[in-house]
């Protein structure tokens, strides 16, 4: 598939999507000189605040989440690349609000070196930093060796419950508690149906068979997982839900948080008929959906295929996820 | 034989100068087990450490120099190859005080230095299938190495070299090409191949010198 | 390009998809027994009411933007077709809370149909309904062959429009003023890359050339407009805010809304780039953006392009922009 | 000639028999000038009436059953075809009391009613390449026809046929050809087409009573 994109210099992608999302949410975010994407109110805010970093090319994710209620600061990298560490620990500080700092980080090999050289950095400076990694994707390792661990698109809910439980008015160590006993309990796996072409240099990312998908397949299209041929709707829910639901061992009576989480060209038709049998499978077992979302939140291009996301919950995760928040893609 | 700031200079530009002519190669190993931009990023790393090179004041230290430099890389937008050379970077700025010449030991010192770093940034270790399989063989033989700095880079690219070759008996333990389990036993590590070379072009710039 | 789709029984698509937005939305809308999406909280509405219909296949619009604050019920049709007008009927009498309803249809062929049936079986029931037909197309018929407009996104503004007139207690007739004001003032080009396919049928729905780009493609993949070679995302943005303006006679001084909204799968990435590129085109020229929204609101599919939608301001059509409103798919 | 209920009944069937052998035809030329589904949709909606004449109860009269028949022809989900289509079920109906019995006069006031509620519901008229085209010679011929119901039907049929074959020669001001502009000229219009059939296997119907 040739690639086919409403682009100008290649060389230009981040710095001309941020000037977009700055432009088109000038009341919630402002870009900094050096492309951070903050939360215009966090000059006023009187909390721990959240900083992550990572790629761009994944949008709405990470950027689109900056707002009051979830990312203070964002520090995109290149597309699909990590910033460097300066411009992190530049965030940091100008996060720190004297309440101290959760710093997320999405478990790739580029975003965790990026995180653990800010982190030393953060800590010869003496700053109030917690480091909170997401590594959910069951498919490239099992739970055993968490590190090895994928981090797909539970990094966004993890910024809305603990953007929630910042302002909530909690300390930095309650807020990294929460965020990281979110994180120890979601799962996600995901389905590719067709590559996508990377914007800057047009060629393919991955490619599949006519007739195949790839559960498992990764982030930028690094296998992992099987490929199958092209199965119907259902039966790869079916095939999905009951991965993720024997890796967090859920139990019939426990609560849940399921995302359908498009990857680009799979239309929200087919996230949505995704969804409904996913849900009915948990019904099923006598599990409860609490809390979902069903639209691309983080995407890898036109990649066609999807991500689906499962959560352990209780009651105090549920009402952070419940909370009003305010970003350019996700409002409460 | 003792460096001086200008022999650093040609040194430090031999090896950017053997990065950027193998740029498309390493981008090119590295589409088969990992995502196909390293020679990308190598070469805006060699780049940056050119013209580092070539705006280094003469008020500036080594010390100094080492350690502006260190951030640049580690900020230019790309691979993990960034913050991997920019930690090495930074530790051989570690090494070093006020001093503008380097002798055997301090030379020694400072690829230590820098090794450790590493360590202290990834737990990838020999066998892992990483930049690392060349760059501790690299360090190791310019450590206990008992001749002068000129000979040290010249065992130590062999040994780099060597460490690259093996890597493709090993199955990736560390980044990208770590996903494709088995799949990745078979093709050298760009990332190793790269450290290689940039050993290959110290040695050829001290050669000149 | 084979379709490559997670769907089901082909037939089941739009009762799926539909059952897969109302159980991922049930604190917002009820799907009723004969596919009719309602607003949860209609039962206590006591205001001017919202109907809308149209086919399915165009997630998230327009099943997705029912809730408080914009539609009441809307009436999906099967993929892409329009419903009968019993349907339209049954849900303008179940809509109306004693202060009549607001009945709006955009401008396709069997939609306008149905939607001219409809009325007639209203009038005769004597039910108090105002019709407003969105039909904003600028690339196939000129302003003064208004009817002959095709009727794109800009329903889903007009909406929340409408909506939050009839939250602030307008009469319908009122409401239909502020609507047809804002539908005259209304003014969309779409931009096509790539075709989609249909997910009943697997066929492509239009087919272009691997190098090329038709500006004026209609929602359905019908030509209009010219094909031409492929253009950087600026040329293209500049083509195209140009016509609008033209097209509306927008002179410097003037407030505008600017949409960019994603056909299927061209990225958020481009689409902010694109947005980007016509907001500082229109600041040059001292025309002011108020208003804006970069998303896919109304897709075809998998389809690559966009449509760009611009709207002339007052202080009145932005208030009504600006109030809170809770649906699936827009939240303020 | 007067038509009771039962000739009714497999007049209707004849009509609706031929659009279901043709539907593919009919989606094929749909294809060229429109969105190739109007076989599919004149399918559904032969089914729809088919299925009605089944059920059409002993005490329901003609006007009840093409009323309730008209509702179900629009709530066929698919292209423009089924409101139009309803509408003239539901115009015929308005020609109707309870007669039981179709005479001529009443014949000929049932098409007029139809074609006048399509006049309501569409303005496209005479060369606008659309389905009325084929209906409206066909009304004509009926409203003017000296002689009886068979030779009436035959009469529209050939009218509507040649209707039809004319469309090609237009170019489309109504529905989704429309958007062709000049390039629709050429292909004749598939509503005029399925229209034309429609009124042929009418005509063949009443010839086998
Ligand atoms: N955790 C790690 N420790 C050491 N080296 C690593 C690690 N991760 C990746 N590398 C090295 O980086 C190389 C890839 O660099 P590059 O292509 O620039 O990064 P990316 O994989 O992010 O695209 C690999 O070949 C490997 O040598
Ligand atoms: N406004 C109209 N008035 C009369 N006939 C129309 C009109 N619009 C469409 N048609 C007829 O409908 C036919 C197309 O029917 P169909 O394919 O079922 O609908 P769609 O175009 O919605 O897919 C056209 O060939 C034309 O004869
Ligand atoms: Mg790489
Ligand atoms: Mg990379
Ligand atoms: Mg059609
Ligand atoms: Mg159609």
């Amino acid at each position: 598939m040739k690639m086919k994109k409403f682009i100008n210099d290649p060389n230009n992608l981040t710095q001309e999507l941020l000037e977009g999302l700055a432009l088109s949410n000038q009341d919630i975010i402002e870009l900094t000189e050096n492309n951070l994407v903050v939360n215009k109110k966090l000059k006023v805010a009187e909390r721990v605040t959240l900083v992550t970093l990572g790629g761009t090319g994944h949008e709405p994710a990470l950027s689109g989440f900056v707002g009051e209620g979830m990312v203070d600061i964002s520090v995109p990298g290149d597309i699909f690349a990590a910033p460097g560490p300066q411009k992190c620990l530049e965030a940091i500080k100008m996060a720190d609000r004297g309440k101290g700092v959760l710093f997320v980080v999405l478990n790739h090999a580029g975003d965790m070196l990026t995180g653990n050289i800010t982190m030393k950095a953060a800590e010869k400076e003496g700053l109030n930093v917690i480091k909170v990694v997401t590594q959910e994707d069951v498919a490239n390792a099992p739970r055993e060796k968490a590190h090895d661990r994928r981090g797909l698109v539970g990094c966004v809910p993890l910024y809305k419950i603990a953007g929630a439980a910042a302002q909530a008015g909690k300390s930095l160590q309650e807020v990294a508690d929460i965020a990281q006993r979110f994180a120890d309990n979601m799962a996600t796996l995901a389905v590719a149906a067709r590559g996508a072409t990377h914007p800057a240099t047009g060629d393919m990312i991955s490619v599949l068979g006519e007739d195949e998908i790839e559960i498992g397949m990764g982030q930028h299209g690094e296998g992992g997982g099987g490929r199958t041929k092209m199965k119907s709707a259902d039966e790869v829910a079916v095939l999905m839900i009951e991965a993720l639901l024997q890796d967090l061992n859920i139990k019939s009576g426990e609560k849940l948080m399921l995302i359908i989480n498009g990857s680009g060209s799979t239309t929200l038709m087919e996230q949505l008929i995704v969804f409904r049998k996913a849900y009915k499978y948990l019904e099923e077992k006598g599990i409860e959906v609490v809390a979902s979302a069903v639209n691309e939140i983080l995407t890898v291009q036109e990649a066609a295929g999807f991500q689906m996301f499962i959560a352990r919950m209780d009651d105090e995760l549920l009402k952070y996820w419940q909370a009003p928040c305010r970003t350019p893609y996700f409002v409460r | 034989m003792i460096l001086h700031k200008e022999e650093w200079k040609s040194i430090f530009n031999s090896g950017c100068a053997v990065l950027i002519d193998q740029a498309e190669m390493l981008s090119k190993i590295d589409a088969e087990i990992g995502d196909g931009d390293h020679g990308v990023t190598i070469k805006r790393i060699a780049e940056t450490i050119k013209s580092a090179v070539d705006k280094w004041h003469d008020d500036s230290t080594l010390k100094n120099f080492l350690e502006n430099l260190a951030g640049q890389v580690m900020g230019v937008a790309g691979g993990s190859a960034s913050p991997l050379w920019g930690s090495f970077l930074e530790g051989m700025a570690q090494a070093l005080e006020d001093q503008q010449e380097i002798d055997e030991e301090l030379f020694k010192n400072l690829f230590a230095k820098g090794l450790e770093a590493m360590y202290e940034i990834t737990p990838a270790r020999l066998g892992d299938k990483t930049m690392m399989d060349a760059l501790i063989p690299a360090v190791e033989t310019i450590k206990t190495s008992e001749i002068d700095i000129k000979g040290m880079l010249q065992a130590a690219a062999k040994a780099a070299q060597e460490g690259a070759d093996k890597t493709a008996h090993y199955q990736a333990r560390y980044g990208r090409a770590k996903n494709l389990k088995e799949r990745s036993i078979g093709h050298k590590d760009p990332g190793a191949v790269s450290m290689a070379l940039f050993f290959t072009g110290l040695s050829q710039g001290i050669n000149k010198l």
